[in-house]
């Protein structure tokens, strides 16, 4: 061990400064592992070149067609001990809760097979075990395995899933995050380890409409928590708390604010909540903490399709289930059935290549639901068609259908 | 050709010649208004002038001596001035106060409504329709007639939240524009081509590039040339009948009727805003079209409970949301309401935004 | 004269109610006239069968190309005295004002050479002179061309244009919108009465954004006043509207109508405005229209591409200019400058049968503004771009541009 | 092979092993919280229990013995438990409000700064980089950390209007989500090609249908398949790179960074929204991104003195309009600015809805 050291003049000057330094890190790695000493040196060589050298290729684990991101350098010649760099993507507990106990095997493990360089978490919430040989990947696995860990996502696959703090510390949590996060992704294990999707596919879960796991747009399945009966509203807090702000601070921060203007400040420094226009934004709630909360039927809105960049921009997802309890068995046995109707669907129609959304986009929000069983639904959309481009032969079994589920 | 008188062109006439003298005077310097009553506006210039404008609903497609009897009555009363709104209301501009309650008086007698202004339900946008289109699947005059006689009530009082202006259109074209309520042709079914006559009439290039989905081919059929439609792509819009009148696309049983809400032009408040979709399958009814309108005065009626004052139909359900739109019209929801274009994933539902 | 009229028995239905008939009109007309007897008849077999049974042709007047709308019947065998029955559409004076004198003249030369059928107006603004043959249509044209009046448009052409009753009789009018009405497209005659563009091209002008023309989507340019300074406040009419209505009824009705929240009713029951975040939408002046005015700056925005639904679906048109001053001659020339590389950049760069906003939506708003050499401002967009699927190598120069603009 | 250990395919881990015996307690029994200093949470069960969560900011990117140090000050003040945030803050549960302050005292003292919480700038979302990633334009690990050692005054305070949250990514593919600000890679210049790589390296079909403008196709150069890009069409965004790496995208001057703001995936008054390209052509320096910093400090400041309280960054450009927002940032508008694409008409100003 202890090889040399590169020269790290730009690399170094990101030691300084407030926030902790991943450069001091990797240094003090550098000690004792020389994988570190040419890591720093290949990333030396990025930050003066501004390019990077890393190239994909095969790596895995018996039994798993996916979770390793394999890394070769490109620059090994110049850098040999880094000439291969991977990464283990392991799924975190729900909720990324640890003890500090694990977390301590986790570092000696890391430091017996790996670099000893680990981040909480990737962004779509993979503990990210970087820079492991090859040859070194089966044993590290085998251990993180044993511990009660799994491998992520990767490639065309169900993904690494996230799911929000929720029921374990926020108040503002409607359903059991944890739960359901564990529940739904758990059975799509397969769909995660061998990846044979068209592409890839997300899940995430949030407990409330603040979408702490930013669900409605980084996730192929947004469930995120709601209510459907009235706002729960405590006079009294609502008292105290007009008191100590004043009633200007509640008009300006509460009531204005409302997206639909449904809240509004009595002369008895009361609040009164429309709530049949109230559309579940949270603002209230999240400036009235203590006075407000989400009503006691809680369940959850499901929206598909959201994703990022590539192909046709940016996408959120769109709401198929605009209301749904989930506590019991069967509620959750009901979503997983969704789940799976659209894990099919997509598998069966999706493109190579291509997202939820995009194929959402390209066949029509109707089609769509109509593959995974669901029905249409006004709180699906925004506002109704535009344009007249349709043919509309049909309307009369349509409106009929309508009419049996209102009636029903 | 040489007793042929080419034309002067003259172009928009100058108004000022005429334009009532009140209004001439005072041209660019009004400084507000009120509405002392339904059907009539009083102005009030800066120079301290006022006039007193009474509008009156007319047929628009009016026989000559409907015309010469407005003149007359304009003559009586109104200097022998007149102006004609947008929506072929007619007015009349009174610079003596006294003689509105008799002109109003006089106009009723003769048959014209007075009303259409602030608040009311004011004349409907008319189109051709089969008195003189070439391609209408249904009337516009009878239309018109039809649900002004229904809507009188609504014209000559003040009574809704905001100004209600409805359109129609006789076929999907649309030569009515945007309305609060707009009530329009919706073809079923694709055009029945006759093919004998394609070869003659149509240029095949122009009528296949006019196709918006590009369902139409052009083709040899019994030995003609001809085009084809491929059904499965066809939107049935009608857009190929123009350019190609055998390619059939009227039926008298599958051009339906579709009612379309909340579209609106003035800045006021939002943003101009186009209708939406909330009715569809209506049958073609003459002479009175009794189902369409049914379903016009359900929502008038539902408008005018629920909405504050000064919300177009527009603001109104914005503020209450599409579903319980459909909850308090009755109107049934479908998969025809939901868009399919490709910029129509702009609106979809992407939030956690829902009323229950 | 004084044929039998048809039986009609379904336009017969239509003689009752309140609303005026058109039905006793034409009835009034067959009287003396056989060809609206036929027209009766054909109509009523319209009724019957649900069809319309006109075709098209050509028929015009001596030096023009447009204007007439052309009616040949396809059942002339039942109806032979309608047989031809076409339109002459005639401009009218902008704003359209009448005096009787002038209407009785129309009238008589219609009763000589027409049907005495006459619409006021088109939904584009013409009379509509309506039911004519083709023998008879340069007579008819003849008389209303001396009588001060010209053909309007039809065919892929500048068409006739509306304005609003403005400046006549309207205290919100920005403009004179008769002056511009005029101006402007008489300098298109003929564009208007020799058909040569690809398309339709409207013309439409509103004093103010209530635009009462509905030219945002009727018109391929829509020319709406509007004012750059402050609102003008009558805070004594304020005082006394409050007086008369009530603060709850201005809270209601005024200012929490206001779009953007700008205007504010005080203690002292006057109203402060944020001038700045005023987007002139004229809701607070409607309902004030004693206490508020525009304010004493004014002028127009200029918008392209409204149009109705053929192709890609209706369309909005979309600010090119935001604010331009219209009072002096230099100002109603640049105006017709804007309108006069439009429409050139319109005629060379169109497709055939398409309209501006369909070209634009095509093309881009930013070929557009170049090719009519219109500089890009963040008041032509709702807000900015959100894929980054562009290529922005140039920017530089862009930023450039903008800063000496700004710097100008 | 027999040798090989079949995995087990346990998934998820149940998180209450790992979870603070208090948290486990009082599940799903939550009554309200609040905040009494930056980087403290205080929430309230139903049962009267009471945590208090220190929150503090790591590199994401740690050696073992950061993740060993965080161990031992979760052991001594926080019953050795931890919870990671979705932004790799790391919180500390603590039961005992004694505990407080010198557990603050304790991660300053180790250099982990306290704050991140309510209407703070919390810790950026990190990416792979030119550590890890095979595809980057840029790094993410020195980003962030030069960005946040310039925004750590705004992250251990809570002085914003609401709280901020900053996403980079390091390439186009853009695995930073939408943010109040996100900072990306913008490349300028189509791919170079390495045309001696393609026919070992790439699947030609599979890239010609990845590139978004069908910009590619296969041809043959110097005698060997290969691809060429139609330079016209191209908008360098880089998606042949990854399937096809001698698809050269990435430049040391040509890849630049532009910077979006806006973003918003809470329902929190308005919808979730898009953030939107405010400025580009920004130069990628390592290893301090001085010029993206400064275009970054500069939007905060403004927004900090001009939002209201609880106005997210779309809030605000919502409410002041977005001309003023290039007024008082002193970006420049270009041509950039304003989208492209065919559902792109729907952010046009199709209204006189202006600011003056
Ligand atoms: C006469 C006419 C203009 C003309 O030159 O023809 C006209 C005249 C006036 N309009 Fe209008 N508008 C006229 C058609 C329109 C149209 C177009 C249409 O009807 O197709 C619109 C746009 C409609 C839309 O949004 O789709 C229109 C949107 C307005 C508005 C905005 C209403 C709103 O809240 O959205 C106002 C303001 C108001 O109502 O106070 C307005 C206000 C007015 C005022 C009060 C302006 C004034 O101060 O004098 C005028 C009297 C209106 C009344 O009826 O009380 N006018 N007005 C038109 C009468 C049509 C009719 O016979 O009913
Ligand atoms: C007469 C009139 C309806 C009425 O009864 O008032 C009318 C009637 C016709 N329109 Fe229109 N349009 C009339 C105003 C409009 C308007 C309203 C407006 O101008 O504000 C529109 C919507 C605005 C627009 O321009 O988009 C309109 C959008 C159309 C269109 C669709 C244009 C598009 O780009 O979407 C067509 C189709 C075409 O031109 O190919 C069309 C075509 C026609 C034709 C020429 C049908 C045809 O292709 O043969 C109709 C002739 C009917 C006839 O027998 O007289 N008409 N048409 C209106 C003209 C009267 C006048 O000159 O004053
Ligand atoms: C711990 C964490 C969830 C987790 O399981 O990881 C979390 C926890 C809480 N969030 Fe969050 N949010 C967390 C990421 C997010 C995200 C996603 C992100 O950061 O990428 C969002 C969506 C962001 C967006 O819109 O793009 C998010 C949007 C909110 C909001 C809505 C804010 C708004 O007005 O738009 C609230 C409500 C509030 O601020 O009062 C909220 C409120 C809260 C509360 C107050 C909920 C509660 O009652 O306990 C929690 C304490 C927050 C605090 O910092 O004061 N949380 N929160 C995440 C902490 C991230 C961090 O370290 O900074
Ligand atoms: C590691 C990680 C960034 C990080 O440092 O946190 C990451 C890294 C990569 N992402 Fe990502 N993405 C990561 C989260 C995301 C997210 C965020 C999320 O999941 O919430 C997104 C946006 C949401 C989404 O799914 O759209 C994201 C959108 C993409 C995309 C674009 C997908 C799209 O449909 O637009 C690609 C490209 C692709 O898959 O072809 C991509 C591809 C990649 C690849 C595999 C690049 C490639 O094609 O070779 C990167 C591997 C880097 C490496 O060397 O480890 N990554 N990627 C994140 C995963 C860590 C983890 O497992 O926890
Ligand atoms: S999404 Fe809602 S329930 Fe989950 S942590 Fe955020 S605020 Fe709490
Ligand atoms: S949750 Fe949102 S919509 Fe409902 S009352 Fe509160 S602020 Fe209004
Ligand atoms: S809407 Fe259609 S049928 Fe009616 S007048 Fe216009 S073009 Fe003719
Ligand atoms: S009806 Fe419309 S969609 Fe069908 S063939 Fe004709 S133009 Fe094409
Ligand atoms: S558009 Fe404005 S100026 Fe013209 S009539 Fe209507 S309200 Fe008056
Ligand atoms: S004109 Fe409109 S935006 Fe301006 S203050 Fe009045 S209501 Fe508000
Ligand atoms: S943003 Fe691009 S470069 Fe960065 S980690 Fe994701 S795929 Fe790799
Ligand atoms: S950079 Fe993008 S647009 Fe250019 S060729 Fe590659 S995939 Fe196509």
């Amino acid at each position: 061990m202890a090889k040399q050291i590169h020269d790290t003049p730009m690399l170094d000057q990101l030691e300084s400064g407030p926030w902790p330094s991943f450069v001091t890190g990797l240094k003090r790695l550098a000690k004792d592992n020389d994988m570190m000493v040419d890591l720093l040196g290949q990333l030396e060589h990025s930050y003066e070149t501004r390019k990077g050298f890393w190239k994909g290729g095969t790596v895995g684990v018996f039994g798993y067609g996916g979770g390793i991101i394999p890394r070769f350098s490109e620059v090994a010649s110049k850098f040999p001990d880094s000439a291969e760099f991977h990464t283990l993507r392991i799924q975190p507990p729900a909720g990324m809760h640890y003890s500090t106990a694990v977390l301590r095997q986790m570092c000696d493990v890391w430091e017996k097979h790996g670099s000893g360089l680990v981040a909480f978490h990737g962004q779509s919430g993979d503990i990210m075990f970087q820079g492991i040989r090859t040859d070194k990947v089966q044993a590290a696995f085998d251990e993180f395995n044993e511990m009660g860990f799994d491998l992520g996502g990767a490639g065309p696959a169900v993904r690494t899933s996230m799911s929000c703090i929720g029921h374990a510390r926020c108040e503002q949590s409607c359903y059991d995050t944890a739960r359901a996060h564990r529940d739904i992704v758990n059975t799509f294990m397969d769909d995660m380890h061998r990846p044979a999707l068209p592409y890839k596919f997300k899940f995430k879960f949030s407990g409330c409409p603040n979408d702490c796991m930013n669900s409605v747009q980084r996730a192929d399945m947004a469930v995120i928590g709601t209510w459907c009966d009235d706002m729960q509203v405590d006079q009294a807090e609502v008292k105290a708390f007009v008191a100590s702000r004043g009633r200007q601070y509640v008009l300006d921060n509460v009531t204005t604010r409302c997206p639909t203007k449904c809240i509004r400040l009595k002369d008895d420094d009361t609040l009164d909540v429309d709530n049949r226009n109230c559309v579940r934004c949270m603002h209230c709630i999240n400036v009235m903490t203590k006075a407000l909360k989400p009503g006691k039927d809680r369940g959850v809105t499901v929206l598909i399709g959201g994703k990022r960049t590539l192909k046709i921009g940016d996408l959120f997802g769109t709401v198929v289930v605009p209301f749904m309890k989930l506590e019991s068995q069967e509620d959750m046995d009901r979503l997983r059935e969704i789940a799976q109707n659209t894990i099919d669907f997509f598998a069966e129609n999706a493109l190579e290549h291509e997202r939820t959304g995009e194929m959402i986009d390209r066949i029509g929000l109707v089609n769509f639901l109509e593959g995974i069983g669901l029905e249409v639904d006004p709180r699906m959309i925004d506002y109704p068609r535009v344009s007249s481009y349709v043919r509309m032969d049909g309307w009369d079994e349509e409106a009929a259908k309508w009419n049996e589920r209102k009636a029903g | 050709m040489a007793e042929m008188r080419p034309p002067i062109e003259s172009g928009v006439p100058d108004p000022f010649q005429y334009m009532h003298p009140m209004l001439r005077r005072n041209y660019g310097q009004w400084k507000w208004h009120d509405r002392p009553r339904p059907g009539v506006l009083h102005h009030v210039a800066e120079s301290g002038e006022e006039v007193w404008s009474v509008r009156a609903g007319t047929q628009r497609q009016m026989d000559l001596y409907t015309v010469r009897k407005l003149c007359d009555i304009g003559d009586e009363y109104a200097e022998g001035f007149v102006h004609f709104t947008i929506r072929s209301n007619i007015e009349f501009m009174v610079t003596d106060k006294s003689k509105v309650d008799p002109l109003i008086a006089k106009l009723q007698a003769e048959g014209f409504p007075v009303g259409g202004t602030g608040n009311s339900v004011t004349m409907i946008a008319h189109t051709q329709g089969w008195l003189h289109c070439d391609i209408p699947g249904t009337d516009a005059s009878g239309v018109v007639k039809s649900l002004m006689d229904e809507l009188h009530a609504e014209f000559i009082r003040e009574e809704m939240p905001n100004r209600v202006h409805i359109t129609t259109s006789c076929c999907q074209i649309n030569c009515g524009g945007q309305g609060d309520i707009a009530i329009n042709i919706q073809h079923t079914k694709p055009p029945k081509i006759n093919h004998d006559l394609v070869g003659n009439v149509c240029e095949r290039p122009t009528v296949v590039a006019r196709c918006p989905v590009a369902a139409i081919r052009p083709a040899v059929v019994n030995g003609k040339p001809s085009l084809e439609v491929d059904e499965k792509k066809c939107i049935c819009c009608g857009a190929c009948y123009p350019p190609c009148p055998p390619m059939q696309i009227n039926d008298p049983e599958h051009s339906k009727l579709s009612i379309w809400v909340g579209g609106k032009n003035s800045n006021a408040r939002g943003k101009p805003q186009f209708h939406k979709l909330v009715a569809a399958g209506i049958p073609n009814n003459p002479p009175r079209w009794t189902e369409a309108a049914a379903i016009v005065k359900k929502i008038l009626h539902v408008y005018k409970k629920d909405a504050k004052d000064w919300e177009r139909m527009a603001d109104w359900v914005e503020r209450i949301g599409w579903p319980r739109f459909f909850e308090l019209t009755e109107l049934p929801f479908t998969k025809f309401h939901i868009d399919n274009w490709r910029g129509a994933r702009n609106t979809l539902n992407a939030s956690t935004h829902i009323r229950f």
